[in-house]
This record gives C-alpha cells, structure tokens and sequence, in this order.
C-alpha cells in the first residue's frame, strides 16, 4: 500500500501526513513524533521499522522554529540579546557571551574589556557548562530507566541557578552580560555561596559517578551505541563533547581562547571510542575541568574592579552619576531610545558552548540594529548525524543516542 | 464534606468525593516545548517536588493525562499538534498556559510563533513569567486543583 | 523597541562583508556561484576537512548579487588528535553571491554530508535553490508555508498579522530607521574606533 | 460473636472463593461502570490513532515479525515460573530439605530450556 502523498502536507483535519514510503515486507513507518518522551524536545523521527530494527530514520525538525533570526534583525544590538539567550535554554549566557563578543569585535573595543568582566563571564560560561551537562546527564539516564540521577543532578543545577539568581537577577535568562562587560558587579554575598557550590560539588559528582559510571546497566546500554568515527565525526562537522569522544581534542577555549580563557590552565577530556559511553565519560570529565577552572577563576575574583568600559558611548553610564552630570543623562537617554551604532562590517566570533563550538556571524551595515545574525548551532549538526547512526539499531538504542548527542531544540530550530 | 450525624459515617456527596479524588491527583501530559519545559522538569525535581500535589506522575500519552502544560512558545509548525493532542485527552480535561510565550506569544511577536495557545486549545490558568519559577507552576496546579473542587468542570458526572 | 514593517528604506545596504580588514577572524573569499562548488573541493583537498557552517543573508539594495550564501570552513585533523595538533586551525569564509532573479547554486551536500539540513534552511528561509540536493524541502517552516521569512523584504510578523496595527504605545525611534551612519556620525564612529584600538591615525573607509 | 462460626463449617477454601470472586467483581465494576456513567464526548480526532501528535502514518493491521510472540512466551514461562516460587517460599521452614530439592528440581528443568532458547538465539534480536 504506498501513498505518495507530498512530505508534510496538510491534510483535512488540519494534522501532518507524512510520506508513507513504499512498504514490501513487514516493515512500518512510525513517527517517533514531536510529542514523545524521550525525544528531548520537538523532534520527529520518521523511521521505517522492520520489528525493533531501524531500516531507515529521517528526522523531522521545525517544531520549535522560533524566527529568533528575524526577531534579532528588528531589535537594537542590547536588545537582541533578549531573544538570542532563548535560543539554547540550557546555557543562555554561553549564547548572549558568544553574541556580545560579536558585537564587541565590531565595535572594536574587544581589548577594552575590564579583566574583572572577563573574570566573571568565564565563570557563568563555565557554571552555565555544568548546570547544562546536569539537565543532560538527568534526561539521558531516565532515557535508560535510571531515575535517580535525575534528582541529584537536578539538585546540582538548583545551586548553580540560585548564583545565577543572585548575581543576573533571573534563573535562566539573567540578560547580565551587555556590551564591553556586565550589567552591573557580583552582589556581596556572592563569593560566600560560590564557595558553597564549589565545595559542594565533589561530594556531589562522586555521588553521579558511582550511580552511573560502573553500572552494568548503564554500560550495556550505551557501550558500542552509535559509533561516530573520526572521519565522520568532521564529515558531520561535528563539535564539542560529541567530537572529543571520536577522538579530535578541537575546544574552541585552547584553540580560539577569549575572555582570557588562555589565561586559567584545564585540559580537555578526549576519548577514541566514540560510542554513547565515550561521550558520557567525555561530559562528565568536562565537568570537573570547569570546576577547575571555576576555582582558578575564584581566586581571582577577589580583587575588586570595573565591570564595565568607562565609555559611555556604548554602556550606559552607572545609575548614581545620571542625576549628577548632565552628559551621564544624554548618553543614557541616547542609549536607552535609539541606542548606539555599529561601525559597518561583518564577524564570525565562536565560543566553546556545551553543545559544541557555538558561532554568531554578525552583520551590521552601521545601523543601530544588527543586519544579519547567523548563528552556527551546534546541536543541529550533532543531531543531523543522527540520520547514519540509526541505520540497523534498535529503537531503545536510538533513544539512548538522541540523548547521547545532547540536542537542544531551540538552538536546532532557531 | 459535611459530617454525618450518626458519627461514625461520612455523610458526603458521591461528588464531592470525585471531585476530591480528580483533584488530588492531575496527572499532567508530558508536553515540553521550550525553555519552560526545563522549569516544569525542575518542578518535578526534589527543590520544588510537584509530587506533594499529586501530579508528578508525567503521562506519555494524552489518552492517559487529564492537565496538559502548554510549556514554552507554540511554533506555527507545532499549532496543529498541540490542537491534536488537545482533543486526543480524554475529558474533563484541563490546560496550563505556562510562560508568556504559551499565554500571548512573548518577546516573539513574529511570524512563525502562535500569538497565545488560546487561539488554538481552550486556557483554565496562565502563568506568567519567562519562564515562570517553578513555585509559579505550583501554583497554577493548586488553582486547577481549586477550580476541580469548587465545582468546575470534572466531578461525578464529568460536565465537560 | 522601533517598528521596522518595511525593509530600511533607501538604505543603501553597502556590502558589509568587505569593509573591515581590521576583523581578521578569517581568511574571506568572493566568489560566484559557478565557480563555488570548484574552490570548496579546492579547498577542502587543501585540509578545510570541516565545513562548519553555511549561512546565508540577504542585501536588498545590492546590485551584482543580492543574496549571500556564507561557507565558514575549518581546518581539522581527520584522524585522533590532541588539543597540541589541533592548535590554531585556520578559518576560512567562503561568500558566494547570488543574483536575485533566478537564486541557485550547486549544492556542497556530496563533499560535507552536514550541508544538508544547512542548504535546506537556506532554501526554507530565503528562497536560494540548491541544484543536486537530495531532499530540497522546507525544513523549519511547515510545508505550505508560502513566502521566505528570513529575506528583509518579508514583514517581521507574518503575511496574515501584517496589517495589524502595532500597539500605539510603541516608542517611534526618532531617527530614521535603518539610514546608516554618514558624514559627521560615521567619521565620529571611525575616529572612536582608531582612539579606541590606540591607532593614531586611521583613513575611515568610505 | 456468632460469625466465627459460620466461617468454621465451611470448607477451608471458602474465605479463598470470597476473596477471588470480590476481586473479580471490583476489577469488572471499575471496566464497565466508567464506560456506562461517563458523559461520552466524541470527536474525529479522539477516535482516530493516537502517534505522538501527528496523523497516524500506517495502519496497524501490518504483520508483526515472530520475534514479538517469542519474547512474549518466553516472558509468559519464566514469570509463572517466578510466580510459583512464592508459595513455596511462605512454606519454606515447614518444608525443610524436601521442598528445597523440590525446588531445585523445578529450577533446574526450566533452567535447562532457558540455556537452549539462549543458545538458540531467542535472546538476540537482531
């Protein structure tokens, strides 16, 4: 029985039919649909089954499409960050950071930076890295039916909120990294529950160790699930976690360093085998290198300093000094209504985000809104190889290496 | 539940009692969308344990949930979907706009989001917020919950 | 926030991709979509094993070619390797111009398998056909969707909502949407730019 | 406290039928009661298939591959087997080394059948 009905078209009670491929033995088309369980998010996997064996696999991504791109080129260039930190909801700040250095490159001001700012944005990005890998490390083991870890890492990740909360004001999009710095300093009790967290966190990651990492169960389900190769690995244009665990040690902090990164020494975590166990190892050794550099950057901290570049072209000027200087309170204004402008050119600036190497390509035509906001998502490519992994497995594995490839859909769909 | 005179029954109405039992135990549909999606996860977390409502228990399918959250922006591509798995629950059925994407669209006020989920599926609570704090969910629960025993739709005879 | 319906008017989107030298983030290269598909093979036998990216963006007003798709290339070891082979890998961004009228250029999906859905959203949001794609679908927007969303002429929030006023409490920006900086301003911003890079003497581009 | 006596003249299993024919009534009350006092409201889309959100893409009435039965019998036997273990376990002390071997013996031959399925491949999918 074929119906060749065109891919996706509407039918009349306004639902998706999907092409129903030519069907010869028993095989069935299922549609692992947006609505599923262990799909991370919207994703519809269209695969044609023979009994539990995958025979062909084509994901169908759109349903979270959000016109964040559109959105961005209709917005000054503070604002767009507002729509920009929604796209990978897992580590907000790694988008907004990855978009300001953008900006900041154009602007020219990138070597302005206040050592203390980059202090603190490498110490977000690091903590936004954990808390990011704790959502997955959760989903993926209750993807295995191991619920446990669920509750610790979700507990992990409640801590590392709560610093978010104190020091941006918000849980998820605290907005609190602007152009040339941050919004404003850490609040003082800051440093006191960052130490919390930091000592913390070893109790805490031995406990996930132990649930998971010898466990036969854990390790039947995911040891030799989805080979990725190295070769195929930069066929796929693969990055990140995902990359390191076929074996190519490519980390945009040591290959690009920014925000002083070259400045903290950590080293990457690499594997070889490049099934789901490697990049489960890969994401849980990265974990404790960013608390290693999350110490480092903690000693650092110490010393007080500026936020934010003196230039209050680009920043707005501290509240205090608006009702006292005249000029404090045209810049703000000028800023606040119509903001500032972005001299004409293009840029790519990349940052190491979770998911892989996270890239923004910036068009400005000397507007005061950007004219192009490309991002390069990283999860749309881990999740595209998807398509070759699944040929031949089962459908309990192919579950296991969606969560292996730790997609994230509002990043996949923009 | 008024107490019966004899003491040692409870004198109550069959509904009243149905209307205890439907509100004690929503058992929403796992539906997540976007960003608050990841809050409504962290709800079932220990910090904000939605279990103490008696709705941690997330059903796959919509034949077996009676509370769907609508958690995160509803792409245009999405509308259909979310329209189907609405009318696939089996009534009384209630609705969670959680998040002001869900509710009205949000900072996407652009083409390729739904402008609020109730232009497409009936709304019982909004949560605002982007995303709302899970104690925000908690407390749209508790309302629904509320909504159930003062009379709402759901008791014995299941008024749609 | 200012309400932009229409594309900048009289803007006269110059082509930003050639105006900053001083950005050296990548190696840039101009080329045409026939002789595209030629200098990424090229390129890719050089070492540019990994195709990062292929973006695209739209310039209105420029004559030549309106649209630009954008290969951002990598060069990366294929074998096992550790963070010192890797080191600094060259970057290298290909801009290939498309004319407005008949936008097609041959698709890359053979060399890098990951062009795929990458060459999809292009065609899905801004309308560029690549000839030789497997699957030449939409990819983000539902498949009667009509129209390209991401081209600057296509109204921020949809055909159907085009009309709909905007809330009148929207703050109309004082200033013309969308003029770029000239004379005076763009002289200021350049002057900024050398005083803030500590350049004494700058020429600003024209 | 004249119930005690009832329950003496009848025969030992008859707590055993009460309880079974309770248990029958109340699972066959909560199927059918539902279906007949709920207000029904249909609609198209209710009635039709449900596979995650979308229109379903094939009708179910393919054929399944054997595997599927397989793994279902296998289940069926080794689960009446684990059934059976509880009564002997509630007797086991006043059994003693006679209803351990009894045991054994049972164990041993259902072991025996699942070394040959194993051998045979009835594990494996693939």
């Amino acid at each position: 029985m074929t119906t060749a009905t065109t891919p996706g078209a509407r039918t009349e009670t306004g639902g998706y039919a999907v092409d129903v491929v030519e069907r010869s033995d028993n095989r069935m088309v299922l549609s692992m649909g947006p609505q599923h369980p262990s799909t991370h998010g919207v994703l519809q996997v269209i695969t044609e089954i023979q009994g539990e064996n995958i025979t062909k696999a084509s994901p169908e991504i759109g349903y979270l499409h959000t016109g964040i791109e559109k959105s961005a080129e209709n917005l000054f260039w503070s604002q767009a960050s507002t729509v920009i930190e929604r796209m990978d909801y897992l580590s907000p700040l790694t988008n907004a950071l990855c978009y300001y250095l953008a900006v900041e490159k154009l602007l020219g001001i990138d070597a302005q930076i206040p050592p203390r700012a980059n202090h603190v944005r490498v110490l977000l990005s690091e903590l936004s890295r954990i808390a990011s890998h704790c959502v997955w490390l959760g989903t993926g083991g209750i993807d295995i039916g191991a619920l446990t870890p669920f509750f610790y890492c979700f507990d992990l990740r409640e801590r590392i909120l709560d610093l978010f909360e104190a020091s941006g004001g918000a849980r998820m999009h605290p907005n609190y990294i602007r152009v040339g710095g941050l919004r404003d300093d850490l609040p003082d009790g800051f440093l006191g529950r960052l130490d919390a967290v930091i000592a913390m966190y070893e109790p805490r990651m031995r406990d996930l160790r132990g649930l998971l990492q010898k466990n036969p169960i854990f390790q039947d389900r995911t040891i030799d699930i989805g080979i990725i190769s190295a070769e195929d690995a930069v066929a796929w244009s693969l990055t990140g976690p995902v990359l390191r665990a076929s074996g190519i040690a490519y980390d945009v902090r040591k290959a690009f360093p920014y925000s002083g990164y070259d400045g903290y020494e950590f080293d990457v975590p690499v594997r070889t085998e490049g099934d789901a166990y490697a990049r489960f190892l890969v994401r849980l050794d990265e974990m404790d290198e960013s608390m290693r550099i999350i110490r480092q950057v903690r000693k650092k901290l110490d010393a007080p300093g500026p936020v934010q570049i003196p230039d209050t072209k680009f920043a707005p000027p501290p509240k205090e000094t608006i009702a006292l200087s005249m000029e404090a309170l045209i810049h703000h204004f000028k800023l606040v209504s119509e903001s500032f402008r972005v001299p004409p050119g293009d840029v790519y600036q990349a940052v190491e985000g979770p998911r892989g190497e996270l890239g923004y390509y910036v068009v400005s035509n000397g507007d005061n809104r950007p004219w192009r906001v490309r991002t390069r998502p990283p999860s749309m490519y881990n999740l595209q190889v998807l398509k070759k992994l699944a040929i031949g497995e089962l459908i309990a594995d192919m579950v296991v290496m969606i969560g292996s490839l730790d997609p994230v859909f509002g990043e996949v769909d923009r | 539940m008024a107490l019966g005179s004899g003491g040692d029954f409870l004198l109550t109405t069959v509904d009243s009692v149905a209307r205890w039992a439907q509100a004690s135990s929503v058992w929403p549909l796992t539906m997540g969308l976007a960003c608050c999606a990841i809050e409504m996860m962290t709800a079932t977390a220990p910090e904000y344990d939605i279990a103490r409502l008696g709705s941690e228990v997330f059903r796959a399918s919509p034949r077996q949930a009676d509370l769907m959250i609508v958690s995160g922006r509803v792409a245009r591509k999405m509308g259909p979907i979310v329209k189907r798995l609405y009318d696939q629950m089996a009534d009384p059925k209630w609705v969670i706009s959680m998040g002001a994407c869900a509710s009205s669209g949000g900072v996407f006020d652009n083409y390729a989001i739904v402008q609020g989920v109730d232009t497409i599926i009936p709304v019982d609570v909004y949560v605002p917020g982007c995303p709302p704090t899970p104690d925000g969910l908690l407390y749209a629960v508790n309302l629904i919950q509320q909504q159930i025993k003062q009379g709402g739709r759901g008791g014995i005879l299941a008024r749609a | 926030m200012p309400s932009s319906q229409a594309p900048p008017a009289g803007s006269t989107a110059l082509d930003p991709t050639a105006v900053r030298p001083d950005i050296a983030d990548a190696r840039i290269l101009r080329v045409t979509p026939a002789e595209v598909r030629a200098t990424l093979s090229g390129l890719r036998d050089d070492g540019f094993t990994m195709l990062l990216d292929v973006g695209g963006a739209d310039y209105p007003g420029r004559e030549p070619a309106r649209f630009d798709v954008v290969y951002h290339l990598l060069r990366m070891p294929v074998t096992i390797a550790t963070v010192a082979e890797v080191g600094t890998p060259e970057r290298v961004r290909v801009l290939c111009g498309v004319p407005e009228n008949d936008p097609v250029v041959p698709t890359v999906s053979d060399l890098w398998p990951s062009a795929d859905w990458a060459e999809r959203e292009i065609f899905d949001l801004f309308g560029v056909r690549f000839d030789g794609h497997p699957d030449m679908r939409r990819i983000q927007m539902p498949d009667d969707w009509e129209g390209h969303p991401l081209r600057k002429d296509y109204p921020l929030r949809g055909v159907a909502r085009e009309r709909t006023p905007r809330p009148s409490f929207a703050l109309k920006s004082n200033v013309g949407a969308g003029t770029p900086a000239s004379g005076k301003t763009a002289a200021a911003l350049q002057k900024q730019i050398a005083q803030a890079r500590g350049q004494a003497k700058q020429e600003p581009p024209t | 406290m004249d119930f005690v006596y009832i329950f003496r003249s009848m025969s030992p299993y008859g707590p055993v039928a009460i309880y079974l024919a309770v248990a029958f009534l109340a699972s066959l009350a909560f199927c059918i009661l539902p279906g007949l006092v709920a207000r029904k409201k249909p609609n198209p889309v209710k009635s039709q298939a449900y596979e995650c959100g979308v229109e379903p893409t094939s009708d179910v009435s393919g054929r399944f591959p054997v595997r599927f039965y397989l793994v279902a019998m296998l289940f069926v036997v080794f689960d009446v087997e684990a059934a059976s273990f509880y009564p002997w376990a509630v007797q086991m002390h006043q059994l003693r080394v006679f209803g351990l071997l009894e045991m054994l013996m049972f164990v041993v031959v259902l072991a025996i059948g699942y070394a040959y399925v194993w051998k045979r491949g009835g594990f494996q999918w693939r």
